[in-house]
């Protein structure tokens, strides 16, 4: 187990900032090209009307709206867990939290950008904003539509603000070690953080209310995106399960997204010696939490669909259990059960990172079938057997998914660049040791590694 | 053409106009004086009459005021012009009654079909290669004078030959008197589902060469032959009417409507009992019925007689059809008919109809026969619930006389007019006017047709558009659309009442088009002499102000409506009180017939499946394969758009290995097509069936290259005594060649046969 | 303004620079009371420190609290408003229907609360303010910065002793 | 009493001509999509006539039923649209107005009889078949969804002539463009708070059904079920 000192914690954890490696360079231009190309796409279906994309009647849906949900979802692994762990005062949170409220700003932005351009008429999305306008009209606030708009930039904000907090203090660090043109940004940026006992004693009760008002925004934002289903009489849509449901499904993908973008990071900003395996592990045992959260409701949403018998619910029903959707559905329960419960729910697998990381990669692909499998069949199979309909994909959509994770991956690379990854007062605060108020207790002033200390609270 | 041409230019040249006025080369065009007054935006509607197929209903057209780009002498602008924007039904007219049918509706797009032919053109290619150019009407009309009377000065205007779609009224009337007065044969006419049969066949029944008008409103039990008579057979807007009647129209009674097909078509899709039997013994079943009806010792109806003069057997009481023999031949089972026997008794007036694919057997006249004295045993022809045919005003008589006494429409007439030519016989013709027919199109392949007209030295069309045929002209000659030209019709049934239909153009003509008659009477006045004698008229409209205008002091005096002036206000002529139905002639007498079993091409052995092409819903024969509306709207049963395709019974595919959607060949032994395969439950295991009218080989950018031709595997099979093209008598194999597309609207039937309505 | 400080490695001699300056308030030489004076300024927080006791009170979470409300009030008025100006039927739906608006107010409630809270933070924090302040770049490195700000000159000398006393290595001069 | 709009369809009439679509096409200025998209289920049919086979060779049966925008009391489509694009007017037409639309789709997943359709192109009309466009009806541009309106330019023609005469709208004095066409008339459009109306008189026929009535969205469409034949 290497000590670290002060001194190297802020080495360790500037260095990405600080230096710019060639690999930073490669990825940005790697990831970008991708990106520029989705943008090509998206421009393509704008010029020549949304028919280059393989939606028809009556799938209306398709492709951009799980792309929606999906990233909506993997939007609640930051603020949702930093928050809990955070109330739940965890310390192995610690080297966590920020790599995860990065996740949840970034996949938001992504996530919003498809009700927008899912638009038939994208320029005019604008009409979705409340103001007063020429047109004498306002936003139908019966619309889950108008509600996802607020819910979604209420939770926009939130979490700007919940990531923003933390950072400060990480600002004025970057700020007294560097110079030039970067000084100046830095010392803006920090606000002219001091930390002053009063500073830090208001930062953390707001962070503490923060922590406190962001998970139910959290909760009712995913239940809305739910509701965007539910509230439309259409077979299998119609189910007062998908609040809960989206919203389990959503920390389920969100965890799993989480402990990718970690894994990525420690592989690319060396930050081996914090993010442990300590940590996965404990992710990791979230994650089959979740899995089997997972289970229960896609068992419990099946189950009352089947014994209620409902014809047009089960021609829904059907075309996922047997029909041509099958494969998929199958290919959805390997990826969200069969294949990451074992890796999981067995020590020696959860305990290597590895393990921990498929089991992620096959939740976060099983979770995006699992929302084109809400969307499509249902759309496809609706009341009336004359109307039913088939969907395929065309190469703008493959691109414009494509595009968005990498984008994902781009906003990521960039925000290490210019933030420090990992909260660094917050890591200081969690290397000392126990102390006890008032008694001139001498602190050990080599640090023992993060690593036990999150071990040793994980175990008890 | 020269539009797009133009276009191009104003492209370049304008380039610097294109930045203001938003750059659209029509405000670049210059405006034409309007040539006539209309209210801007106020709608005014105007009578026609519908020519999509030979019903003759009335039209009402709604014409509003628009911009237009025509040419007027040589110069491309925009004018006001009152523009056709929707037909529907005129609501006086007695055949359709302010209804309307789909390709009746799509009317509208023959007049402003972006492929029409806007003006006069020469050939410059070689024959066939589509390569024309733009001449002059004066030209064009110089150039047919001259090649008609250098056939006369060689005094070979007997080898002019006219081929026509089946035409009455004044246009025909005047075809006639053009060819005899210049000495050539009569006209021959093309009708793909020619229904020669049953003309001839009640004519030697009842004196009346035509077909029936049936007074289903009225008749409480129907049992239909084969007939499409809801889609697209005989008057169908008119029977359709009258079918919603049957059903619905009279409080406490609903008929009950028999069918007999081997095809579920959208006509039987409407039956109470839908009974298949095998292809070509309808007669048989028709004759099982009366055989049950004789032993019920019904009282022999008056018309009996003329039963027993057209049935071999009847006086016997047809021992040959008792149920068990009919079950045997047709496959119907004996307590089915003897059922249907019975409920047609309790339940006069009762009426059969026969129609489609069993006239389209070696022994059609055989069920034709047997039908029509079926009805004759029922005691109902030209009775309440009957059967009528619609009296003939004195223009018409003539006419039709002309279209039984020879052998119009028959295989036989082509035959005569082809065979001379693939043998290059000096009999051959030497000049071709064509108008709106398509053999090429039509014929079976042994025909050889477009063989034999190649050989002819001149051709000239009168077609609207380029089709397999008109492509052959040396010299086309545009007609109006019907909309743009004067149009009458005398119905040959649909209605009890004598009917003239009339109509002044409704709009303006759109391109530089001529009506064929005037081009004809023109021609007649350039050839002079006794021409001009037999056509004295200047224009068209003068002929049929002759032609009806004299109906006034004729025998219909005192009718007001019989003005000329009235007649063009409301469309037409009809008496308006429903009048006795001219009362069915004897039997003209000849030997009555006896049992004759259908003849089928190909052995049962190596093509196991009857071939049943059908007249598609939307194209008919194919002569609407160029409408947009028409390639879209959805096929009634399989709900296919823009397609073909080959109907057929799930078990027969499940042998085959053949799935919903998959290419299959479909063989004669005279050639072979291939299409998506349909599941249809609705069609017998041992008959395949195909809708007519798609697989144009050149027939604008919306029919050409689509799908394929069933026409072009028939064997040039005739009818027995009639000799017209007996199409439904080929038999095939199928193999499944690959996987293909269907194009259906009916999303849920990609798998397969769709499951029942949700109720 | 001026101050006098030391930096101090770990939070115990920073304890005991504080609880030095503030005994040394007791002796003679000292006119007035330094103990309003006392600056500490820290890279990471000393829960559980005295010195880093100070200003902990606050009633940001009231704050919050009111926010909420406002946000939630103005959320249901905002829609229910435009609802009834703007009445257009929909789905045999009442024109202001309580439950969609429901999801409007919740949402905003929220929002109300996220707002006062930053506002709060900001205020109460004093942020943002770039003026030039008693600071110390080392402090990023973990060091304790304990001072006296505008120490009276009489008193200067006790104060340097004070902060030594606790181990500091020097002591600093900090002026504008 | 206010005009309440609405249709009845005789089932037992109907013969599955698709004359209603033609009209309705023609009528209503509804773009062709061509066999490519046709083939991708793009095609455009306000009123449309679904077919339904049941029973086996030879014991088989085919049923129609033409299906048009039911212009729904509580109606789905209405309340998801964001932007008011589809809501219900005093006349109890389900009306959609497009330029409001901007194409979210919503209505037309709400609608459990898919009668919504989009554009997901720019319609065009290849010269000069754009001579015969009604200019009653606006063209619908790329991205907006359109639907039956029930022929909403008759109406408001008739409308306006009858407030000119200053006189009642009389029953059956226009119709639209499906019903005027419909040969064995199983198509009757009329008001239905006008008791005396033939709509509103078929409509209280004992054959009379809802479409998918048990889903709650009061139709006002009513189809009569077919009878069947007893000797």
């Amino acid at each position: 187990m290497s000590e670290k000192t002060i001194a190297q914690i802020n080495d360790d954890l500037l260095r990405p900032v600080l230096r710019t490696s060639a690999r930073f360079w490669i990825a940005v231009l790697v990831l970008g090209a991708v990106v520029a190309a989705a943008a090509g796409a998206v421009s393509y279906q704008m010029w020549n009307g949304i028919g280059v994309w393989g939606i028809n009647r009556p799938v209306f849906w398709a492709f951009d709206i799980t792309n929606f949900v999906f990233w909506i979802g993997i939007s609640h692994a930051g603020t949702l867990i930093s928050a809990i762990l955070r109330l739940a005062n965890a310390p192995w949170r610690r080297p966590v939290t920020r790599c995860a409220e990065v996740i949840t700003v970034f996949a938001l932005m992504i996530g919003g950008m498809f009700p927008i351009i899912h638009l038939g008429r994208p320029w005019l999305f604008f009409w979705m904003v409340p103001y007063p306008s020429e047109r004498g009209i306002w936003p139908q606030f019966r619309s889950p539509l108008a509600w996802d708009f607020f819910a979604i930039n209420t939770y926009l904000t939130g979490s700007l603000i919940f990531l923003f907090y933390p950072i400060i203090p990480d600002f004025a660090l970057v700020r007294d070690k560097v110079t030039g043109w970067r000084k100046k940004l830095y010392t803006v940026l920090s606000l002219g953080w001091r930390g002053t006992p009063r500073q830090w004693h208001r930062l953390e009760s707001a962070m503490h209310i923060m922590a406190i008002v962001i998970i139910p925004v959290a909760v009712s934002v995913h239940t809305i995106v739910s509701w965007d289903f539910a509230m439309a009489p259409v077979p299998m849509w119609h189910s007062t399960i998908f609040g809960p449901y989206f919203v389990a499904g959503a920390i389920f993908s969100g965890i799993a997204g989480l402990i990718i973008a970690m894994a990525f990071l420690r592989k690319v900003l060396r930050l081996e010696e914090y993010l442990q395996p300590a940590h996965f592990d404990s992710l990791g045992k979230l994650l089959l939490m979740m899995c089997l959260v997972w289970v229960y409701f896609v068992f419990a949403e099946r189950l009352t669909v089947w014994y209620g018998n409902e014809s047009a619910e089960m021609a829904v029903f059907w075309t996922t259990q047997r029909g041509p959707f099958a494969p998929l559905f199958w290919t959805m329960v390997i990826c969200n059960f069969v294949i990451p419960f074992p890796l999981l729910a067995i020590k020696r697998f959860r305990t290597t990172i590895t393990g921990v990381v498929i089991a992620s990669w096959t939740v976060v692909i099983g979770m995006w079938l699992e929302r084109f499998l809400i969307i499509v069949p249902s759309l496809s199979h609706k009341y009336l057997p004359y109307t039913y309909g088939s969907y395929r994909p065309t190469w703008v959509e493959i691109t414009i998914l494509v595009g968005a994770n990498a984008a994902m991956g781009l906003l990521y690379i960039l925000f290490s660049k210019f933030v420090p990854i990992i909260s660094i007062w917050e890591l200081k605060v969690g290397a000392h040791k126990p102390v006890v108020v008032h008694k001139q207790v001498s602190v050990v002033r080599t640090l023992p590694a993060v690593a036990d200390d999150g071990l040793r609270t994980t175990d008890t | 053409m020269e539009r797009r041409d133009f276009f191009k230019v104003a492209a370049v040249t304008g380039a610097t106009a294109a930045l203001d006025g938003c750059g659209k080369p029509e405000n670049q065009l210059i405006r034409f004086i309007p040539e006539e007054d209309l209210a801007p935006g106020a709608a005014e509607w105007k009578p026609s009459i519908c020519t999509m197929c030979p019903a003759g209903c009335g039209l009402m057209v709604k014409v509003m005021e628009g911009d237009a780009e025509v040419v007027r002498n040589g110069k491309l602008g925009l004018i006001k012009m009152g523009l056709a924007k929707k037909l529907e039904g005129n609501p006086n007219h007695p055949i359709n009654q302010g209804k309307l049918c789909p390709r009746g509706q799509a009317g509208l797009q023959v007049t402003y079909h972006p492929d029409r032919i806007r003006h006069p053109l020469k050939r410059t290619g070689p024959r066939g290669s589509g390569q024309y150019q733009e001449i002059s009407w004066e030209e064009a009309i110089k150039e047919l004078a001259s090649q008609l009377s250098s056939l006369r000065t060689a005094n070979q205007t007997g080898s002019l030959a006219f081929l026509t779609r089946p035409l009455r009224g004044q246009r025909r009337e005047l075809i006639e008197r053009f060819l005899s007065a210049l000495g050539a044969p009569p006209a021959v006419t093309i009708e793909a589902f020619d229904d020669a049969v049953l003309r001839r066949a009640d004519l030697l029944s009842f004196g009346h060469a035509q077909l029936p008008t049936y007074d289903l409103a009225r008749s409480n039990y129907v049992v239909v032959f084969g007939a499409d008579f809801l889609g697209t057979w005989n008057s169908p807007v008119a029977q359709s009417v009258a079918y919603g009647e049957m059903r619905q129209g009279r409080p406490g009674v609903r008929s009950k409507f028999v069918m007999i097909e081997s095809r579920m078509s959208q006509t039987g899709a409407n039956a109470d009992e839908w009974i298949p039997a095998r292809p070509g013994t309808e007669g048989v079943l028709a004759l099982g019925l009366a055989h049950v009806l004789l032993q019920e010792l019904i009282r022999p109806s008056a018309d009996t007689a003329r039963a027993i003069a057209l049935i071999q057997g009847w006086a016997e009481g047809l021992q040959d059809y008792t149920p068990q023999a009919v079950e045997k031949g047709t496959g119907v089972p004996a307590a089915t008919v003897i059922r249907i026997a019975h409920e047609m008794i309790s339940h006069q007036p009762a009426l059969a109809i026969i129609g489609g694919a069993p006239l389209a057997q070696t022994n059609s006249l055989f069920a034709a026969f047997a039908v029509n004295a079926l009805n004759a045993l029922l005691g109902n022809v030209g009775k309440r619930g009957g059967i009528f045919f619609t009296p003939q005003p004195a223009q018409a008589s003539r006419q039709n006389s002309l279209s039984t006494a020879s052998d119009q429409g028959s295989l036989a007439a082509l035959h005569r007019f082809l065979d001379p030519l693939l043998q290059s016989s000096p009999a051959a013709a030497k000049a071709l006017l064509t108008y709106d027919a398509n053999p090429v199109f039509a014929g079976p392949p042994g025909l050889r047709v477009r063989e034999a007209l190649e050989n002819i030295p001149f051709i000239a069309s009168f077609d609207s558009f380029i089709d397999e045929t008109s492509i052959l002209a040396d010299l086309v000659l545009p007609d109006h659309s019907p909309l743009e030209s004067w149009l009458d019709d005398t119905p040959e049934s649909g209605t009890a009442s004598t009917t003239i239909s009339l109509a002044l153009p409704a709009v303006r003509p759109l391109h530089n088009t001529r009506a064929m008659p005037d081009v004809l009477l023109d021609v007649a006045h350039q050839l002079g002499a006794n021409l001009h004698a037999a056509l004295p008229w200047k224009t068209f409209d003068e002929m049929l102000h002759d032609a009806y205008g004299g109906l006034d002091n004729a025998k219909r005096a005192g009718d007001p409506n019989a003005d000329w002036d009235k007649m063009k206000e409301q469309g037409g002529w009809w008496s308006t009180e429903p009048q006795k139905p001219a009362a069915p002639a004897h039997p003209i007498s000849q030997s009555a017939v006896s049992l004759a079993q259908p003849e089928f091409d190909g052995d049962e052995k190596d093509f196991p499946f009857h071939f049943l092409p059908f007249a598609s819903q939307m194209l008919l024969d194919g002569s609407l394969a160029h409408l947009p509306w028409m390639q879209e709207t959805p096929d009634p049963t399989s709900t296919a758009m823009w397609s073909s395709w080959v109907e057929i019974n799930p078990k027969a595919a499940e042998r085959l290995g053949i799935k919903q959607g998959d290419l299959v060949e479909v063989a004669s032994q005279h050639g072979k097509l291939q299409a998506p395969a349909l599941i249809s439950p609705g069609i017998a295991p041992d008959v395949v069936a195909m809708p007519v009218g798609q697989g144009h080989e050149n027939f604008t950018r919306y029919a050409s290259g689509r799908g394929a031709n069933p026409f072009s595997i028939l064997a040039p099979m005739v009818v027995n005594e009639t000799g017209s093209l007996a199409w439904a008598a080929t038999r095939v194999k199928i193999t499944r060649v690959g996987k293909g597309k269907l194009i259906l609207f009916a999303g849920g039937m990609h798998e397969g046969p769709q499951e029942t309505e949700r109720r | 303004m001026q101050a006098l400080y030391a930096l101090y490695s770990d939070p115990d001699s920073a304890q005991q620079a504080v609880d030095a300056l503030r005994s040394s308030n007791g002796s003679a030489s000292v006119d007035n009371d330094l103990r309003d004076h006392i600056a500490v300024i820290s890279s990471e927080p000393f829960d559980g420190y005295d010195f880093f006791h100070r200003d902990h009170k606050t009633i940001m979470p009231w704050i919050a609290a009111a926010g909420g409300l406002v946000g939630g009030v103005c959320g249901f008025l905002f829609a229910a408003y435009t609802q009834a100006v703007y009445p257009i039927p929909t789905s045999g739906m009442p024109i202001v229907p309580l439950y969609a608006d429901g999801v409007i107010t919740y949402e905003l409630t929220m929002l109300g609360a996220v707002l006062a809270t930053l506002f709060t933070l900001l205020l109460t924090a004093r942020l943002p303010n770039w003026k030039r302040k008693l600071y110390d770049p080392e402090i990023s490195d973990g060091k304790i910065l304990v001072g006296v700000i505008d120490p009276p000159d009489s008193a200067r000398a006790v104060i340097a002793d004070a902060l030594r006393g606790a181990g500091a290595g020097q002591v600093k001069e900090f002026s504008l | 009493m206010a005009i309440k709009w609405g249709m009845v369809i005789d089932l037992d009439r109907c013969t599955g001509c698709e004359a209603c679509v033609v009209a309705c096409r023609a009528e209503n200025n509804i773009p062709t999509a061509g066999a490519d998209q046709a083939a991708r289920e793009r095609a455009i049919h306000w009123i449309r006539v679904e077919r339904y086979w049941e029973g086996e060779f030879p014991d088989v049966r085919l049923r129609f039923r033409p299906v048009l925008c039911q212009q729904c009391e509580a109606a789905p489509c209405e309340a998801v649209c964001p932007t008011y694009a589809s809501h219900h007017t005093s006349e109890g037409l389900n009306a959609q107005i497009y330029n409001r639309c901007i194409g979210t789709r919503y209505c037309g997943n709400a609608c459990p009889y898919t009668v919504r359709f989009f554009n997901f192109y720019n319609p065009v009309w290849e010269k000069p078949f754009h001579l015969q466009l009604n200019p009653d009806v606006s063209i619908r541009e790329v991205g907006v969804m359109e639907k039956c309106t029930f022929c909403i330019q008759r109406i408001q023609a008739a409308e306006i002539q009858a407030e000119a005469e200053n006189r009642e709208l009389k029953d059956g004095e226009f119709t639209t463009a499906c019903a005027q066409s419909c040969p064995p008339k199983a198509l009757v459009f009329g008001d239905l708070n006008d008791p005396a109306s033939e709509a509103a008189r078929l409509s209280r026929s004992n054959r009379g059904t809802k479409l998918l009535g048990e889903l709650g969205t009061k139709p006002a469409v009513t189809y009569l079920e077919p009878e069947s034949w007893e000797g």
